[in-house]
C-alpha cells in the first residue's frame, strides 16, 4: 500500500524552485554586500576586457622623460620602463587575460562535466576507459608540460592559450563530477528517476546537474583562477611570446629588469598587475560564494 | 531489564513551529494539540510538507534551523516540557528518554564505524557505566528482532540491508531503555515483506517493553496496521484525530476521506482509487487565515476563507472543519459532496 | 588482507601501464622540442671568444652524449634503458647519470613540499572545520573567502611577496640556497638550523599556497557531512558533541586524502616557480635548466619522476583509503 | 637571467694589463672570506665533475682552474696576457712558435710539482675537446704542429705554418692545465702516436681521428674524486646554492692571496645579484645589467663601489636580407635613421651600455684605436625622419595615411625577434617598435622562449629582424666574423673561404657576396674578414677600415649599444680592486686575487 500523491508533490516543489530561481539569485546577492561587490568587480573586469582597449589610443603614449615615474594623479600607478602609463597597460592588457580565462573555464567545465557525467552515469566499460584517460591526464604534470609545450608551440593568441589550458585542465572536474554522479546514484537517485520513466536528458539536466552545480561552479572558479595563474605565470617566466600589454610580461619586466623586488621605483609597475589579479580573483571568489548558495539545496531554504 | 515504571504520556499543546524564510517566518506546524496516552501507539499521517516530521522533531526539541518552536509546549511525563529544555539536559533526554528512529534510517549510521562501536559511543554519551551490558542489551534487542545480533554489531552500515538498518535504528532508539519512541517514516524505502516485519516488530516491542510510541507516516496502511490512535495532519495542523478504527471506519474531515479514497485496494477496480486533486500547500502557500485545506476541499464554504475551523470534539475523536458540526454525529454536514461522488 | 593485496597488484599493474604511456607521450613531446643542444653550446662558446671552427670541434666532443638514430630507435633505446632503471646520461653535465642529477635534486623538492603540504593540510583542515561550523557567521565568511583568495593567488605571487618582505624589506631570512656554505655539513645543530632557515621561505610559500585549497575542500566536505542524515541521527540520539565532532571530522576528511595524495604528486611539478624564485635547487629548477639546455634525457627523467610520483601517490592514497574507509575495504566501489 | 650567461661570460674572455710582478706584500693582510659570483658558471651544479671541459664542471676559471695564461683582451692586441701556469713566454715574431716558462716552484694542492709534463698532458686533453690551437683536423688554421718539452719547466709549442693564424698564441694560452697524475687514466699511453696518425691523410688517419673522438667523451665525463688545483683556491665543498673554496697553500703566489676562503654564490637571475649587492654581501659582482633605481640603492650601500671598464661586445639589430624589403639597403638605412639609439639605451641598459655612435661592427672604444680619425667619416645615422623618408622613398616604399607600406602597396610590419630571458633586449626591442610605430612604421616584438630556441630559429632564417651580438673583440677576425662569418654565408674550411647562398649552412643574414663600398670599391667582406686571421699590423688596419666602411654603408646590422663592463666591488672587507678601465675587469676576480691585487682591509 502506498499513496500515489508523493511524486506529484516533489515535482511541484521543483517547479516552484525554478520559478523562484531569479528571485532567489537577487535575494542571495542582496543578503551580503560583499557578493554585490564581487559582481560589480566582475562587471568592471568584463567591461575592461571588452571596451578597455578602446579607451586608450593605440599605441599607448609614451613619455620617455618619465621612466618608472612614481604614482601621480596623471599616472595613478606610475609609468613603466619606457614611460607608458601602467594603469593603461593593465586596462588594455585585461582582454588577453580574461579571454583566455573564459575560454579555459568554458572548455574545462564543458569537457570535464561532460566526461564526468557520462562516466558516472553509464558506469561499466565507458567509465573505466574514460577514467583511465582522465587519470593519465592528471598524471602528466601540467606546468612542466606547459613549459615544454611553450617551446614546441607558440601560443600566439589568447584563444589558443585558453584552448590549451582548457584541454590540459579538465581532468579534475571530470573526476569530481563523476564521483558526485556516483554518489547520487548510490542514493538511489538515478534508479528512482528511471523507475518513474523519466528520460535520460531529464535525469541529467533536471536531477543531476542542479545538484552538482555548486561543485561545477567551484571547479569553474578553479579553472578561471587557474587559467589566470598559468598564463600570467608563463609570461612571468618569459617562455611565451612577448605581448606588449600583458600582465605577466609586466610582472616579468618589473622583477627582472625593473628591480621591483630590490627597490621601490618599479614597485607600482609590479603591484598594478598583481592587484588586478588579486581583485579579479576576489571578484570570482565572491560571486562563486553567491552561486554556491543559489545552487546548493542545503543552503537554500525554501 | 524490565522497565519498572509505567510508560510516559505526552501532551502537546498549541505547538507552533515556524521556519525563517526570506518572506518572513512561516509556520510549518501551527497550534497543534495532541495527546499521546501512555502505552499507546499513535500514528500521525500526512503528505510531504504537512509538518508531521517537524512535529516529530518537536518532541525532542530538535527542530533544525532555520526552524524554531515559536509557541506551545510538549509535556512528557518524567521530563516536563521539552520545549523549555536545553543544553545538556536536552541532550541527555534524547536517546535516554525519547528514542528516535530516524526518517532515513537507511543512512542513520556512521558509515565508518561498526554498529557495535556506535552503540558504545551512545553509551559513553549517556554515561552508561556498564558498556559491556549495553552491548549485550543491544545484541539481545537485535536477536529479538530476528537478526544475528553479534554479527550485526560487528558490521558496517554498508554491509546491512535496508530492513536490517531499520531494525538497527530501532535498537539504537531502545537500547538506553527509552520509554517514548518516535518512528519517523519507519517503512519508507523498504520492500513490502520487510515493511510487514518491521511493523510487527514495532507492535511487539511496544507491547513487550511498555512503550509510548509515535509513528509518523504518509501511509494510512501503516497506521491502520499498528496504531491505536491516529492523527491526520494537513498544512501544519491536525485536521482529525481519534482511535484508528473509528477514524478509518468513519472519517469526518474531508481530507481524511480524500486520503482514504486515494488508496488503491487489493480487491476491486483499481480505477476506484481517486487521487486527490491539486497539491499540498508549500510552506509559503499555507493560507494564513481560514481553513488550510479549502483550496482542495470539495465542501468549501465561504466561512472557510476567514475563520479558523473549530475543533469539534466528540468523545475521543476530534476534527477541525467548518463542515463538521457537534451535533452531526459521524456524518458530515453535506452528504452530497462525499469523496464517492467526486468527478 | 587479500582484498588489499589484490587492489595493490591491480594498481601497480595499471600504474606501470600509465607510466609507460605517459613516458611515451613525454618522449614524443620532448623530442619535438625545437632547438639543438649542440648549437646552443656552440653559440655560447663563440660568444666566449672561441673561434667558430674551434667551437665547432669543441661541440663535437659533446656529440657522443646526444641521442642518435631514428626516433623509433631512440625510443626503443630509451625504453629498454628504463626497463633496466637506466635513465641515461645528462647532456648538460656530460658523464653524470640522469638519476644522479634527479636524486640529488629530488631531496630538495620532496622535503620542503612535504613539510609545506602537511603544514597547510593541518591548518586548512582545522580551519576548514571551523569555517564550516561558522559558515553563516562573519568569521566563517572571512575564512572561506580568504581561503578562496589564497587558493586563487598564484604561487609565484606569494613567493614574490614573501621574498620581498623577508629578504629585502626585513632581511631576516636567506634569499636562496639550501644551507650556509660556511657551516660544515653534518649532523650538527648549526647545519640543521641553517637548512631549516633556508627552507623556511619555500616551505612557507608551499604552505600558504596550499592552505586555501584545503580550507575550501574541508569546509565543503564538512558542510556535506553535516547535512548527512547520520549526523542528525546521532544528535537525535543524544550523542555527545565531541563524539559527533569526531564523526563529522572523520567522514569529512576522508575524501581529502585523495586530494592530498594527488597534490603531493602534482606539487613536484608545481615547485617550478618557488624554486626559481628562491633559488632552491629542486626538481623544478632542474627541469627549467634541462629545458634551457635541451637536455633531453634529463627532461625525460624529470617528467618520468614527476609522473611516477603521481602514480605512486595515487596508489598510496588508495591503500590508505582502504585502511580507513570500511566501505572500500570490503571491496566496494571506491568513493 | 640568462643575460648573464651570454654577455657576462664575454667579460670573462677579456683580459688585463700585465702587472705580473706582484709586490711581496705580506703576511698580516691575509684572511677572510671573499664572496662573489662566477660569471662563467653563475648557476652551480653539485653533480658536475671537477673538470674544466665539462660545460657545468665545478672548475672555476681563475679560482681552482688554471689556464696557461690569462688573456688581457686589450682593445686591439690579442697577444697580451697575464701569467697563469706560465710565468713568462717567448713568442716568435712570426707567431710560428711559443715557448712557455712555467712558474718556478709551483705545486698542485696535493703537493706534487706542476711540470711541463702536466702542461703537455693537458694539451693532449685539449686536442680531444677541440681547441683553436690544438685541432685534430689537418686543415685547421692556427693549429699547433708540435709540442715539445724542453725541460721540467719549459715547453715549446710550434704552429703549423701551412695555415697560420694570429689567434694561435691565444689558443695556446687558453688551455686549461690539469694534474697529469690525477687524469692519467683518461688517455691511453700511445695518445701522441694516435694524434700524429690522425693529422695525416687516408683511412688510417680516419680511424685515428675516430679514436680521439671517442676519447673526448671520456675526458668530458671524467670526474676526479677531489679537487687537485694549481690555482689560488681548492674546491672544498659544494652545496646547491654555493661553492666553498679554500686557499691553496701550495699556490705559487700563495703569500699574496689574501682571502682564506672563497664563496661562489649560485644565481639564476640578475635580481638575486641586485639583492646581494644591496645587502652588501658581494665583494665583487661581475658585469650585471642593473636598472637605474637599483643602481642608486646599490651605490647607497656602505662599501659598494662601481667600477667601469671596457667590454668587447656590442648588440645590434640584425636583418635577414633574404626577406623583403630588408634586402634593400635603403630600407635598412631608413630604419637606422628612425631608431633613437640614445633613448633605446637609456630605456634598456642605462648602466650597462653606451649608445653606439654609429654602425662600424666594432665596439666604439676599439673602433677609435683601429680606425682613428676615419671613425668620424662614417655615417652616424643620427635620428632624422626626413632622411628616413628619403631612403624609404628610394626603396620604393609607399606612404599611405601616414603609414609606410611595401612597394606593392601591401602593409608592412617590422617584426623584431628576441629571446625572452634577455630582459634588456626585450625592453630595447619594445622601445624600438614604439619609436618605429610613432614614425609610421608598423612594428612589433615577438619573443622566443629561450636562447637555444632563439638561436636555432634565427639560424633557420625564420626571423626578419633579430638581436645579434657583434664586435666580439679583441681579435679582429672574431670581431668581424659576427657580421661576415658563417651566419652571413662565409665559412673557413681547411683554410679556404667558401661562401654559401642564403638559407644554406647557417647563412641566415643573406647578404650579398660582394658589396660596392663608396670610396673602396667592390669588396668581398667574407674574404676580407678571413684575411684578418693572418694579416698583421698596418695591413690589418687597412682591412678593418674597409670592413668598417662596408658595415657602415651596407648595414647588415644596426649597432645599438656597446656594452660597458660595469662591475661592483665592496671595500668593507677587501681593498686593492682594479680601477676603472683596468683590463683586469675582463677576467674573474680569481685572477685579481692570484695576481696579488686583493688585500685584506686593515
Amino acid at each position: 500500500m502506498s499513496a500515489t500523491i508523493v511524486p506529484e508533490a516533489e515535482a511541484g516543489a521543483a517547479a516552484v524552485v525554478r520559478r523562484n530561481f531569479w528571485r532567489g539569485v537577487w535575494r542571495v546577492m542582496r543578503r551580503k554586500p560583499s557578493r554585490m561587490a564581487g559582481a560589480v568587480i566582475l562587471a568592471v573586469f568584463a567591461f575592461m576586457g571588452i571596451f578597455g582597449p578602446m579607451l586608450y589610443p593605440d599605441p599607448l603614449p609614451r613619455d620617455t622623460s618619465a621612466l618608472y615615474a612614481p604614482p601621480s594623479l596623471r599616472h595613478p600607478f606610475g609609468t613603466d620602463f619606457e614611460g607608458t602609463d601602467v594603469l593603461a597597460l593593465v586596462v588594455t592588457g585585461s582582454r588577453y587575460v580574461l579571454l583566455t580565462a573564459v575560454v579555459t573555464a568554458a572548455i574545462t567545465v564543458v569537457v570535464g562535466a561532460g566526461i564526468g557525467l557520462f562516466a558516472g552515469f553509464r558506469r561499466g566499460r565507458w567509465d573505466t576507459v574514460l577514467m583511465r584517460f582522465t587519470d593519465m591526464k592528471l598524471t602528466i604534470p601540467g606546468l612542466p608540460l606547459l613549459l615544454v609545450l611553450s617551446t614546441v608551440w607558440k601560443f600566439t593568441s589568447a584563444v589558443e592559450m585558453g584552448l590549451v589550458l582548457g584541454l590540459l585542465g579538465w581532468g579534475g572536474v571530470a573526476r569530481a563530477v563523476r564521483s558526485q554522479t556516483l554518489s547520487l546514484r548510490e542514493r538511489g537517485f538515478i534508479e528512482a528517476a528511471r523507475g518513474l520513466g523519466l528520460s535520460t536528458t531529464h535525469i541529467v539536466c533536471r536531477e543531476l546537474l542542479p545538484g552538482m552545480a555548486p561543485y561545477i561552479a567551484m571547479n569553474a572558479l578553479i579553472a578561471v583562477t587557474g587559467a589566470v595563474y598559468a598564463q600570467v605565470g608563463l609570461f612571468f617566466l618569459g617562455v611565451l611570446p612577448f605581448e606588449a600589454n600583458n600582465w605577466g610580461v609586466m610582472l616579468n619586466l618589473a622583477v627582472f629588469s625593473g628591480g621591483a623586488l630590490t627597490t621601490t621605483a618599479a614597485l607600482p609597475y609590479l603591484l598594478a598587475p598583481l592587484l588586478a589579479i588579486l581583485l579579479l580573483t576576489l571578484g570570482i571568489v565572491l560571486v562563486v560564494d553567491a552561486m554556491d548558495e543559489i545552487f546548493n539545496p542545503r543552503l537554500r531554504e525554501e | 531489564m524490565a522497565p519498572e515504571h509505567s510508560p510516559p504520556g505526552v501532551r502537546i499543546r498549541g505547538l507552533t513551529v515556524v521556519y525563517r524564510t526570506p518572506a518572513g517566518e512561516l509556520p510549518a506546524v501551527s497550534g497543534v494539540d495532541l495527546d499521546l496516552p501512555p502505552g499507546t501507539i499513535t500514528g500521525v499521517v500526512g503528505e510531504s510538507g504537512s509538518g508531521k516530521s517537524t512535529l516529530a522533531l518537536s518532541l525532542l526539541n530538535a527542530v533544525q534551523p532555520p526552524g524554531r518552536i515559536a509557541a506551545g509546549s510538549v509535556e512528557i511525563d518524567g521530563l516536563g516540557d521539552v520545549v523549555a529544555l536545553g543544553g545538556e539536559a536536552l541532550r541527555r533526554a534524547r536517546g535516554r528518554h525519547v528514542g528516535y528512529v530516524f526518517q532515513a534510517a537507511q543512512n542513520s549510521l556512521n558509515p565508518l564505524k561498526p554498529v557495535g562501536k556506535q552503540v558504545l559511543d551512545l553509551g559513553r554519551s549517556h554515561g552508561v557505566a556498564d558498556l559491556r551490558g549495553l552491548l549485550a542489551d543491544a545484541r539481545g534487542l537485535l536477536d529479538r528482532m530476528g537478526l544475528d545480533g553479534a554479527r550485526v554489531l560487528d558490521s558496517f552500515q554498508h554491509e546491512l540491508s535496508g530492513g536490517m538498518r531499520q531494525r538497527v535504528g530501532i535498537m539504537l532508539a531502545l537500547v538506553l531503555n527509552a520509554r517514548l519512541v518516535v518512528l519517523d517514516e519507519p517503512t519508507t524505502a523498504v520492500d513490502m515483506i520487510t515493511q510487514a516485519t518491521i511493523l510487527r516488530i514495532v507492535r511487539e516491542v511496544h507491547a513487550e517493553r511498555g512503550l509510548t510510541t509515535l509513528v509518523i507516516t504518509h501511509d494510512l496502511g501503516v497506521v491502520a496496521e499498528v496504531a491505536d490512535r491516529l492523527a491526520i495532519m494537513y498544512g501544519g495542523r491536525v485536521v482529525e484525530q481519534g482511535p484508528t478504527r473509528e477514524v478509518l471506519a468513519g472519517p469526518r474531515h474531508p481530507y481524511t476521506r480524500a486520503l482514504l479514497g486515494a488508496i488503491p485496494r487489493l480487491v476491486g477496480d483499481i480505477g476506484e482509487a481517486r487521487a486527490l486533486p491539486g497539491r499540498p500547500p508549500t510552506l509559503a502557500g499555507i493560507p494564513a487565515d481560514g481553513c488550510v485545506f479549502r483550496e482542495r476541499c470539495p465542501l468549501r464554504m465561504d466561512v472557510c476563507e476567514t475563520g479558523r475551523p473549530p475543533v469539534v470534539v466528540r468523545g475521543s475523536r476530534s476534527a477541525a472543519c467548518h463542515a463538521v458540526r457537534d451535533d452531526d454525529g459521524d456524518r458530515p454536514a453535506v452528504t452530497a459532496a462525499t469523496g464517492e461522488d467526486q468527478s | 588482507m587479500a582484498v588489499l593485496l589484490r587492489r595493490l597488484a591491480g594498481h601497480v599493474a595499471r600504474g606501470l601501464v600509465m607510466i609507460v604511456v605517459v613516458t611515451t607521450i613525454s618522449f614524443l613531446i620532448i623530442r619535438s622540442v625545437p632547438g639543438d643542444p649542440l648549437a646552443a653550446r656552440y653559440q655560447k662558446l663563440v660568444e666566449q671568444g672561441m673561434a667558430p671552427d674551434a667551437a665547432q670541434r669543441a661541440v663535437e666532443a659533446l656529440y657522443g652524449f646526444t641521442p642518435k638514430g631514428s626516433l623509433w630507435e631512440q625510443y626503443v633505446g630509451y625504453m629498454s634503458g628504463l626497463a633496466h632503471l637506466d635513465l641515461g646520461q645528462s647532456l648538460s653535465v656530460p658523464g653524470t647519470g640522469v638519476s644522479t642529477v634527479l636524486l640529488s635534486a629530488a631531496k630538495w623538492t620532496v622535503i620542503p613540499v612535504l613539510a609545506g603540504t602537511l603544514l597547510s593540510f593541518l591548518a586548512g583542515v582545522v580551519l576548514g572545520v571551523y569555517a564550516a561550523i561558522k559558515r553563516t557567521g562573519v568569521l566563517g565568511d572571512v575564512l572561506a573567502i580568504s581561503g578562496s583568495l589564497l587558493h586563487g593567488v598564484p604561487q609565484y605571487v606569494l613567493a614574490l611577496l614573501l621574498g620581498a618582505i623577508f629578504t629585502t624589506l626585513i632581511p631576516i631570512l636567506p634569499a636562496g640556497g639550501t644551507a650556509d656554505i660556511m657551516i660544515d655539513p653534518g649532523f650538527s645543530a648549526a647545519y640543521i638550523g641553517s637548512l631549516i632557515e633556508h627552507a623556511t621561505l619555500p616551505v612557507l610559500t608551499y604552505a600558504l599556497a596550499g592552505y586555501g585549497g584545503w580550507i575550501l575542500a574541508m569546509k565543503s566536505s564538512v558542510v556535506t557531512v553535516l547535512g548527512d542524515d547520520f549526523i542528525l541521527a546521532a544528535e537525535l540520539r543524544g550523542m555527545k558533541r565531541s563524539i559527533i565532532f569526531r564523526y563529522v571530522a572523520r567522514n569529512a576528511i576522508l575524501p581529502l586524502f585523495t586530494i592530498l595524495a594527488l597534490s603531493l604528486g602534482l606539487l613536484f611539478g608545481g615547485a617550478i616557480f618557488i624554486e626559481r624564485i628562491f633559488n632552491y635547487p629542486g626538481l623544478g629548477l632542474t627541469l627549467i635548466d634541462s629545458i634551457n639546455n635541451r637536455d633531453y634525457a634529463l627532461m625525460g627523467g624529470a617528467f618520468l619522476l614527476i609522473t611516477t610520483a603521481v602514480v605512486v601517490a595515487n596508489i598510496a592514497a588508495d591503500l590508505l583509503y582502504t585502511v580507513i574507509d570500511p566501505r572500500v575495504r570490503s571491496g566496494g566501489e571506491p568513493a | 637571467m640568462k643575460r648573464l650567461a651570454a654577455i657576462a661570460a664575454l667579460v670573462g674572455l677579456a683580459a688585463v694589463a700585465a702587472c705580473s710582478g706582484t709586490s711581496g706584500n705580506s703576511s698580516g693582510g691575509g684572511g677572510g672570506v671573499y664572496t662573489t659570483v662566477d660569471l662563467n658558471k653563475p648557476s652551480l651544479d653539485v653533480n658536475a665533475p671537477i673538470n674544466p671541459w665539462n660545460p657545468k664542471g665545478n672548475s672555476f676559471w681563475g679560482y681552482n682552474a688554471m689556464r696557461i695564461a690569462w688573456a688581457k683582451n686589450t682593445l686591439t692586441d690579442p697577444n697580451q696576457f697575464y701569467p697563469g701556469i706560465a710565468a713568462s713566454w717567448d713568442i716568435a715574431p712570426d707567431n710560428s712558435s711559443i715557448t712557455l716558462h712555467l712558474q718556478p716552484g709551483n705545486k698542485w694542492s696535493d703537493g706534487r710539482p706542476v711540470t711541463a709534463e702536466d702542461v703537455k698532458f693537458s694539451i693532449a686533453l685539449a686536442y680531444t675537446q677541440g681547441s683553436t690551437a690544438f685541432a685534430v683536423d689537418p686543415g685547421a688554421a692556427g693549429a699547433a704542429s708540435e709540442v715539445e718539452i724542453i725541460d721540467d719547466h719549459t715547453i715549446k709549442i710550434t704552429q703549423d705554418m701551412n695555415n697560420p693564424s694570429v689567434t694561435f698564441v691565444r689558443g695556446v694560452m687558453d688551455t686549461f692545465v690539469v694534474p697529469k697524475h690525477i687524469w692519467e687514466s683518461v688517455l691511453p699511453a700511445d695518445f701522441w702516436d694516435t694524434l700524429k696518425a690522425a693529422r695525416g691523410d687516408g683511412p688510417e688517419a680516419e680511424a685515428a681521428r675516430g679514436q680521439i673522438k671517442a676519447l673526448s667523451e671520456k675526458v668530458l665525463a671524467f670526474a676526479p674524486p677531489q679537487d687537485v688545483s694549481a690555482g689560488p683556491f681548492v674546491l672544498k665543498r659544494m652545496n646547491p646554492g654555493e661553492a666553498l673554496l679554500v686557499k691553496n697553500k701550495n699556490f705559487y703566489n700563495a703569500a699574496n692571496v689574501a682571502p682564506d676562503q672563497l664563496r661562489l654564490l649560485n644565481t639564476t637571475g640578475n635580481e638575486q645579484i641586485w639583492n646581494y649587492l644591496t645587502a652588501g654581501t658581494l665583494d665583487n659582482a661581475p658585469f650585471t645589467a642593473v636598472p637605474a633605481d637599483v643602481m642608486k640603492r646599490i651605490k647607497a650601500t656602505p662599501g659598494n663601489k662601481v667600477v667601469k671598464g671596457y667590454s668587447p661586445v656590442a648588440v645590434s639589430l640584425a636583418f635577414n636580407q633574404s626577406k623583403k624589403p630588408y634586402d634593400n639597403v635603403h630600407v635598412r638605412r631608413g630604419l637606422a635613421y628612425l631608431i633613437d639609439r640614445e633613448e633605446v639605451t637609456r630605456i634598456a641598459s642605462p648602466e650597462g651600455g653606451t649608445a653606439a655612435v654609429t654602425t662600424s661592427g666594432i665596439h666604439q672604444k676599439a673602433a677609435r684605436e683601429w680606425l682613428g680619425a676615419e671613425l668620424d667619416t662614417l655615417e652616424p645615422y643620427a635620428v632624422d625622419p626626413a632622411k628616413a623618408e628619403k631612403e624609404f622613398t628610394e626603396a620604393g616604399l609607399q606612404k599611405k595615411d601616414g603609414k609606410w607600406a611595401l612597394p606593392d602597396g601591401k602593409p608592412w610590419k617590422v617584426t623584431i625577434h628576441i629571446p625572452a630571458p634577455f630582459s634588456d633586449w626585450v625592453s630595447a626591442a619594445k622601445a624600438i617598435t614604439s619609436q618605429l610605430t610613432a614614425a609610421g612604421v608598423d612594428a612589433e616584438v615577438v619573443t622566443t622562449a629561450d636562447y637555444p630556441l632563439y638561436l636555432s630559429e634565427l639560424a633557420e632564417g625564420k626571423y626578419d629582424l633579430g638581436f645579434w651580438l657583434i664586435a666580439l673583440g679583441p681579435a679582429p677576425y672574431n670581431i668581424f666574423q659576427r657580421l661576415y662569418g658563417s651566419s652571413n654565408g662565409w665559412n673557413i674550411l681547411g683554410g679556404k673561404v667558401k661562401h654559401s647562398p642564403p638559407g644554406k649552412d647557417g647563412n641566415w643574414m643573406g647578404g650579398p657576396e660582394t658589396i660596392d663600398v663608396e670610396g673602396v670599391g667592390t669588396v668581398n667582406p667574407g674574404e676580407l674578414t678571413a684575411q684578418l686571421n693572418s694579416a698583421t699590423g698596418d695591413e690589418q688596419k687597412a682591412v678593418i677600415a674597409k670592413l668598417a666602411k662596408a658595415a657602415n654603408q651596407d648595414l647588415p646590422v644596426i649597432q645599438l649599444w656597446d656594452y660597458v663592463n660595469t662591475q661592483f666591488v665592496n671595500t668593507n672587507r677587501f681593498t686593492g680592486f682594479p680601477g676603472d678601465d683596468s683590463d683586469l675587469l675582463r677576467q674573474p676576480s680569481g685572477v685579481w686575487i692570484q695576481l696579488g691585487l686583493i688585500k685584506k682591509k686593515q
